[in-house]
């Protein structure tokens, strides 16, 4: 049944990505993109990566399709020209996923629990964690403590990339209020329009938030964690932005503010890294935070997420702001 | 006997074709708007799958993701309505050229 | 009374699974854009419903069934505002939402 | 031979390459950045099928549940996506400056614009 599942989400994958290939208006692209990451995500979950599933469908689904939409909506909606050398890329391609195909040949069967990647660390994860690290959830006990270093290397490029976008785009649309009032690739102000749609997100705001800390604080026990958590927390201001333009959304939370708490949020990982040296560990060996070492993971493991879940937010938020003050095609 | 888990099974197998149905709508368009609908469509079967999923493997405590998934959906058909807003021509200059399919399947019925 | 409950819940599934089969018939084989979405909107609220209100008696009174209760209510909520502001949008951008079949006849 | 046993990696090979393919032929920059995605994304399909155990549940330890798939790939993964969001960000940002300076993203007409200059 399982693979029955599998087999067919897998099928959609392809006859998705085919499509996208072909179709050259790119609003239609990118909806396909939409369902392609939602597909891929179906997927995750059929084959038990909950945590990632959650992740590609905050991530994939909400936050690149309203980039990509800010995108095509500040340049151009049509792709303007023909595939370039068909036939020899498709020589070069087919030529390729023939040599990775053969390649497939020697390795191990679909879900072979023998297969070499099953027996050289996880066992240690699966069978150790739960006396070692404590949460339940093995994905966030190896993301934050076994793996910690590697994450905090991850929080440090999300950060670096929001920098990037900021100094490279910046908020140059937004300079001249008027301009800010008609500015914005996807971001309106005509308050007057969609009343039933404004109402209705007026009140699940809140709760989005209110799930987006659910998902940050019970991620050691469920799926989630501060990536998901973060995400979630901007998409309840992306819909404000959405539904009540650009300009009341960086009243709500300016973008200075955004920096300053994307900054904070590394500043918290590195600074529970630098604490654990302090008090005679390694860098970023939770086990020295407390008496007892269970109850220092559980201690040092809240801290981390909490940073990455604020600088994924924050940065999250930051890129949305700067891709929607782009003057849209409007003017 | 049939179980529960056989109703899961086949619920599961008529969303996927469902799911299947509501790609192709997607996929040919006729207009930009049928492709926003398929994929709010789209979106909340995935919805209704994963939470048999969860049942069907006996783990109904990952629901939490499900709702990512309604949220989600819910953000990016906002998101590509917005955009369409004042952009008139993007939506209409599809129609003609796929108004084709339509008329075809209203034909094929005679 | 447990047989009794998974019955109705075999059945709420069932009548569920079919109003979505029903509205993908319907996005497939109406002629115009605002038949298909009257097709996909109608079945789709009643879809979830019934789906997922057939879950919540399977798993009896427990955290997925406030879960799933969550979902219910966002469902039921957020697609009739998203079929609405589509509908409306499609409106405002020109589409035409009379059916020419009269005259493809 | 079951094809069940190795469907998943070449439906994985068959999206690498349609995302590959997307890249090198489509001069339109936005399009050749879905396509970058969409490359990315099998790369993460393949790692979560290598994870995969069969008859194995989501590594979230629960009572009663004894096979659990490998946490592993799943950590990575989930890192490299949200750092695939970030890049492709920044992707993005580059589109935007290119359409300033030169007022179009196909590839094709900014080469000519370059030429000419």
């Amino acid at each position: 049944m399982d693979l029955i599942i599998d087999i067919t989400l897998l099928t959609f994958l392809g006859i998705t990505a085919l499509a996208i290939n072909r179709i050259d208006k790119l609003f239609c692209v990118i909806m396909l993109s939409g369902l392609y990451s939602l597909l891929c995500a179906s997927l995750f979950v059929t084959m038990d990566a909950v945590d990632v599933a959650f992740t590609e469908a905050a991530v994939g689904t909400g936050i690149v399709t309203v980039l990509l939409l800010s995108t095509i909506g500040a340049t151009d909606t049509q792709q303007r020209s023909a595939p370039h050398r068909p036939l020899l890329a498709l020589l070069v391609v087919c030529t390729t996923g023939a040599i990775l195909v053969y390649g497939t040949m020697d390795m191990p069967a679909y879900g072979d629990p023998e297969a070499p990647v099953h027996q050289h660390v996880a066992p240690r994860y699966l069978n150790e964690s739960l006396h070692e690290v404590g949460p339940p959830n093995i994905v966030t006990s190896i993301l934050a403590s076994y793996r910690g270093i590697d994450t905090l290397g991850e929080t440090v490029v999300i950060f670096t990339a929001g920098l990037s976008v900021v100094g490279l785009i910046g908020f140059r649309g937004m300079q001249k209020f008027g301009d800010r009032k008609r500015a914005a690739g996807i971001t309106g102000d005509d308050m007057d329009e969609h009343l039933v749609l404004r109402i209705i997100i007026k009140i699940f705001i809140p709760l989005i938030l209110l799930f987006a800390l659910y998902v940050q604080f019970h991620g050691d026990y469920g799926p989630g964690g501060g990536f998901q958590a973060g995400v979630i927390f901007a998409s309840g201001f992306i819909f404000y932005t959405l539904m009540y333009g650009l300009d009341k959304a960086m009243q709500v939370i300016a973008p200075r503010v955004l920096g300053y708490i994307g900054a904070l949020g590394v500043l918290i990982y590195g600074g529970v890294g630098v604490a654990t040296m302090l008090l005679g560990g390694n860098f970023l060996d939770y086990n020295v935070l407390m008496h007892d070492p269970l109850h220092g993971q559980h201690l040092g493991i809240f801290l981390v997420e909490l940073g990455v879940g604020l600088t994924v937010f924050s940065i999250m938020l930051l890129i949305f702001f700067a891709f929607s003050s782009r003057k849209g095609l409007r003017q | 006997m049939i179980g529960i888990t056989h109703i899961y099974a086949g619920a599961c197998l008529a969303l996927l074709a469902i799911m299947g149905i509501t790609i192709f709508r997607a996929i040919l368009g006729p207009s930009a708007f049928d492709r926003v609908m398929a994929v709010n469509m789209f979106g909340t079967k995935t919805v209704l799958l994963l939470s048999l999923l969860g049942f069907l493997s006996g783990r109904p405590d990952f629901l939490d993701i499900a709702l990512v998934y309604a949220l989600v959906n819910f953000l990016s058909t906002i998101a590509i309505l917005r955009f369409f807003e004042g952009r008139t021509s993007v939506a209409v200059e599809e129609d003609p050229a796929g108004g084709a399919p339509s008329t075809k399947a209203s034909s094929s019925e005679e | 009374m447990e047989t009794m409950l998974s019955w109705i819940s075999t059945l709420c599934i069932g009548l569920g699974v079919f109003l979505g089969v029903t509205g993908a018939v319907g996005i497939f084989r109406l002629p115009n854009f605002f038949t298909r979405l009257h097709a996909a909107s109608i079945t789709d609220s009643g879809c979830a419903f019934l789906i997922l209100f057939g879950l919540m008696l399977q798993s009896g009174l427990t955290i997925p069934t406030v879960k799933l209760c969550f979902i219910l209510i966002f469902l039921l909520i957020s697609s009739p505002t998203a079929t609405h502001a589509l509908a409306k949008t499609a409106l405002d951008c020109g589409a035409e939402p009379t059916p020419h079949l009269h005259e493809e006849r | 031979m079951n094809i069940g046993a190795h469907y998943n990696y070449w439906v994985a090979i068959f999206l690498m390459m349609t995302g590959f393919y997307i890249v090198i032929t489509h001069g339109n920059l936005i399009k050749k950045l879905i396509g970058l995605n969409l490359f990315s994304t099998s790369v993460f399909i393949l790692y979560i099928s290598l994870g995969k155990v069969k008859g194995g549940s989501a590594p979230i330890a629960a009572p009663g549940i004894e096979v659990y798939s490998n946490p592993l790939p799943h950590v990575l993964i989930l890192t490299a996506i949200v750092v695939g969001v970030a890049t492709t960000a920044v992707g993005l940002a580059l589109v935007l400056l290119i359409y300033d300076r030169y007022g179009t993203i196909e590839e094709d007409e900014i080469r000519l614009k370059d030429d000419s200059l």
